[in-house]
C-alpha cells in the first residue's frame, strides 16, 4: 500500500515480464524497475509470465556486442533482495526446469537463474491484489 | 473496482491466448471478479472449433468461464463486424460493446493485462 | 486516467491502442512505437486521440538518433512518476 | 510460378502477400491464414490478386469447422505436390 | 537433384523451421515433411533456426492435452535418419547447450534433444543449393 | 537465379531482423550472390541508428553489406512513403522499386526467405 515516508510519496509495484529475452519489453521492464528503486518506491514482486521465462534460464550465452537481459534482471533482482517468480506452468512447457521439475524426468540438473523461483499463477495475483501499481512489459 | 482482462489474439497460432486464459482463471480462482474484453483477432477465440487430437480445445474453455467465476464477458461490435461474425455464432457470447465504449472500460478497471 | 503504452508500429497494435484511449488518457511511445513519430499519418491520428503524448527518450535517441519532435521526451524516472499518477497502465507491445 | 503460403490474418501481414503476389502465382491459407475466408474484404482482395487460391484442410477444419467456401481444400500430400509444380515458395507467418 | 525413379518424380526438400515449439509453423513444417517421405521424396536436412531452437530443447514438459511438437519431431528425424541441424549461434544465444557448449559454462549437462546436433548457417546455405525446393515455416 | 532475403521486421525489437542478417551474409559468404528486399517495417532498418552501450549497431552492419557481396540491395518505394523516409535519409541506399514490380522479383529467385 502506498505509504508516506521522510516527505516522498512511496508506491509499490507488481511487474509482470512477458518479453522474451532479446524482446524490448525485457530491457523496458528492468530499467523501469531500476528507476522504481532508484526513486525510493518498493516492487512487490516480478513475476515472469509467457516467453519471458526464458529470462530465467541460466545457460544463455550471448555474442559479445550483445545484451544478455536474463543475467542483468538476475544481477537486479539478487542486489536488492527483490522477490523474482518464473511461472510454473509457461517454464516447464518451454523447458526450464528447477532442480525439482528437473527429478520428474530423471535428468539431476536445475536450469534456473539463482535468485528466481518457480510458482503459480496465483503469486502474480496476489502481488497485483497488494500493490498500488500493475505493470506489464511484453 | 475489477481486472480487466484484454484478449487479442487468435486461439491456436502460438501459447499467448492460452496463457491469457490461464491466468484469467487464477484471477477468478482467487475471488477477484475479473472482467474479460475481446477484441480484434481475439473475438476469433469464441468461434466454436473442432477437437483436435492431442490438443486441448480453447473455446471449450471460454465456455466454461461463467462456472469459473469469470462473469463479465465483453466483445467488441467493431471487431465482430471486421471478420464477417455475428454474435449468435460465439460461445459464450458476451455483452457487445462499441468502440466508443473501450476507453471508459479500461479506465475504470483495477489493473490491466493484454494477452 | 490511464497511462498506454505503445510500443509498436506494426498497424494493427497502432489501431488498437488508438481505439482504447480517451482524451482524458497518457500515451508513451516506447520501444518499435517510437517510430509513430516517423509516420505523418500515424502520429497525426495518435495526436487526435489524446494530446497527452509522451515518447521515452532512450528508444526515441537509439531508433531515430536525427529526429526533431514537439512533443515530450522523458526519461525512466519521468516514466515511473507518469505510472504513479495514472491508472491503470496499459501496455499495447 | 510462385507459391506463397499465408499463415497470419494480421492486417499487415496480410497486405504484405497479398502486394507479393502476381496472378500466376498461387496462394495456399493455412494457420490462422484460413480466417481470411472469414472476412468477405480479405477474401475479396485475395481473389482479385490470383485465382489459384487453396486452404489446408486441416488448419480449416479445426478453426472454422462450419464455414462453407467455394475455394480449393487440400491436404498435406497435395500441398507437396503445389509445392513441387511451383518455384520458388514464400512463407508470410 | 530431381531424379526419376519407378515411374515417379522424385523432389529433394531443404526445410527450414523458424517457428516456436507452440506455434503453427513447427506443425506446418513437421506434417509438410512427413508428406514429402510418405510420397518417396527426400528431405537433405532440417535446419531449427530463431525461436525454431527451442524444438531441440529436450526439458520441454507439456501438460496433458498438449502436444510437445520437439518431442515429435525428434521422433520423425530419428526414424527417417533425417539430418537435423540447429543453428549453434541462434541457439546459445537462448541457452540451448549440447555437452561441449555447456562445458564453456562449465557445465555438465546436454540440453539437445538426441538426433539433433548444433551446426552453423552453411549447413542451411548448403542444403538450400543442393534441393530442389526450399521451404521455410514460422 | 541467386537466393532472395526479404526483411520485413524493425530492427531492434527482437532477434529476428538481425538473424536475418546473419543468415544473408552466411549466404553470401558461400558464394551465393544474394539479393535483399526491405519492405513494410524492414525499410526502417535502413535507418542510421545511434551506438548504445553493449549492444550491436544492425544498421552498421547493413552498410558493410556490399563489402560481403552482397551487391544487390531493394527497396520498397510504398514503404518509404508509409514511415516518411526519403531514400537519401537511408545507409545502404539500395535501388527503389514500386509495388508492381515485386512479384516478378519473387517470381526469378532461386529461393525466398523471410525475415
Amino acid at each position: 500500500m502506498a505509504s508516506q515516508e521522510a516527505g516522498f510519496f512511496m508506491a509499490s509495484f507488481s511487474i509482470c515480464i512477458k518479453a522474451a529475452p532479446q524482446a524490448s519489453g525485457a530491457a523496458h521492464g528492468l530499467e523501469f524497475a531500476k528507476a522504481c528503486i532508484a526513486q525510493g518506491h518498493s516492487i512487490v514482486r516480478v513475476f515472469f509470465y509467457g516467453d519471458g521465462v526464458y529470462l530465467g534460464l541460466k545457460t544463455q550465452a550471448l555474442p559479445q556486442g550483445e545484451i544478455c537481459w536474463g543475467k542483468l534482471w538476475q544481477n537486479f533482482l539478487v542486489d536488492h533482495k527483490i522477490d523474482a517468480v518464473v511461472c510454473i506452468a509457461a517454464a516447464v512447457r518451454r523447458g526450464i526446469v528447477d532442480a525439482a521439475e528437473a527429478r520428474r524426468q530423471n535428468l539431476d540438473i536445475d536450469l534456473l537463474r539463482e535468485g528466481f523461483v518457480l510458482s503459480g499463477l496465483g503469486q502474480w495475483i496476489a502481488a497485483n491484489s497488494t500493490a498500488d501499481h500493475t505493470m506489464s512489459f511484453g | 473496482m475489477s481486472p480487466l482482462f484484454i484478449f487479442t489474439e487468435t486461439p491456436n497460432n502460438n501459447t499467448q491466448a492460452r496463457e491469457g486464459v490461464e491466468a484469467l482463471l487464477a484471477c477468478a480462482a482467487f475471488d477477484q471478479k475479473p472482467t474479460v474484453m475481446f477484441i480484434d483477432q481475439g473475438i476469433l477465440q469464441l468461434i466454436p472449433q473442432a477437437d483436435q487430437i492431442g490438443s486441448k480445445n480453447l473455446n471449450k474453455m471460454l465456455q466454461a468461464l461463467e462456472i469459473y467465476g469469470v462473469e463479465s464477458i465483453i466483445v467488441c461490435a467493431n471487431s465482430l463486424a471486421r471478420f464477417g461474425v455475428k454474435l449468435a455464432e460465439l460461445k459464450p457470447q458476451g455483452k457487445l460493446i462499441t468502440l466508443s465504449e473501450r476507453a471508459s472500460i479500461i479506465q475504470h478497471a483495477a489493473w490491466v493485462a493484454c494477452f | 486516467m490511464a497511462l498506454h503504452l505503445l510500443a509498436s508500429i506494426d498497424i494493427e497494435c497502432v489501431a488498437r491502442c488508438r481505439a482504447s484511449l480517451s482524451s482524458a488518457d497518457s500515451l508513451l511511445l516506447l520501444g518499435d512505437g517510437v517510430y509513430a513519430l516517423q509516420s505523418e499519418e500515424t502520429l497525426t491520428s495518435l495526436t487526435a486521440a489524446t494530446n497527452n503524448l509522451f515518447v521515452l527518450a532512450e528508444d526515441l535517441l537509439c531508433r531515430l538518433p536525427h529526429l526533431d519532435t514537439s512533443i515530450s521526451v522523458i526519461n525512466y524516472a519521468q516514466w515511473v512518476q507518469l505510472s504513479i499518477a495514472s491508472a491503470p497502465v496499459v501496455s499495447w507491445y
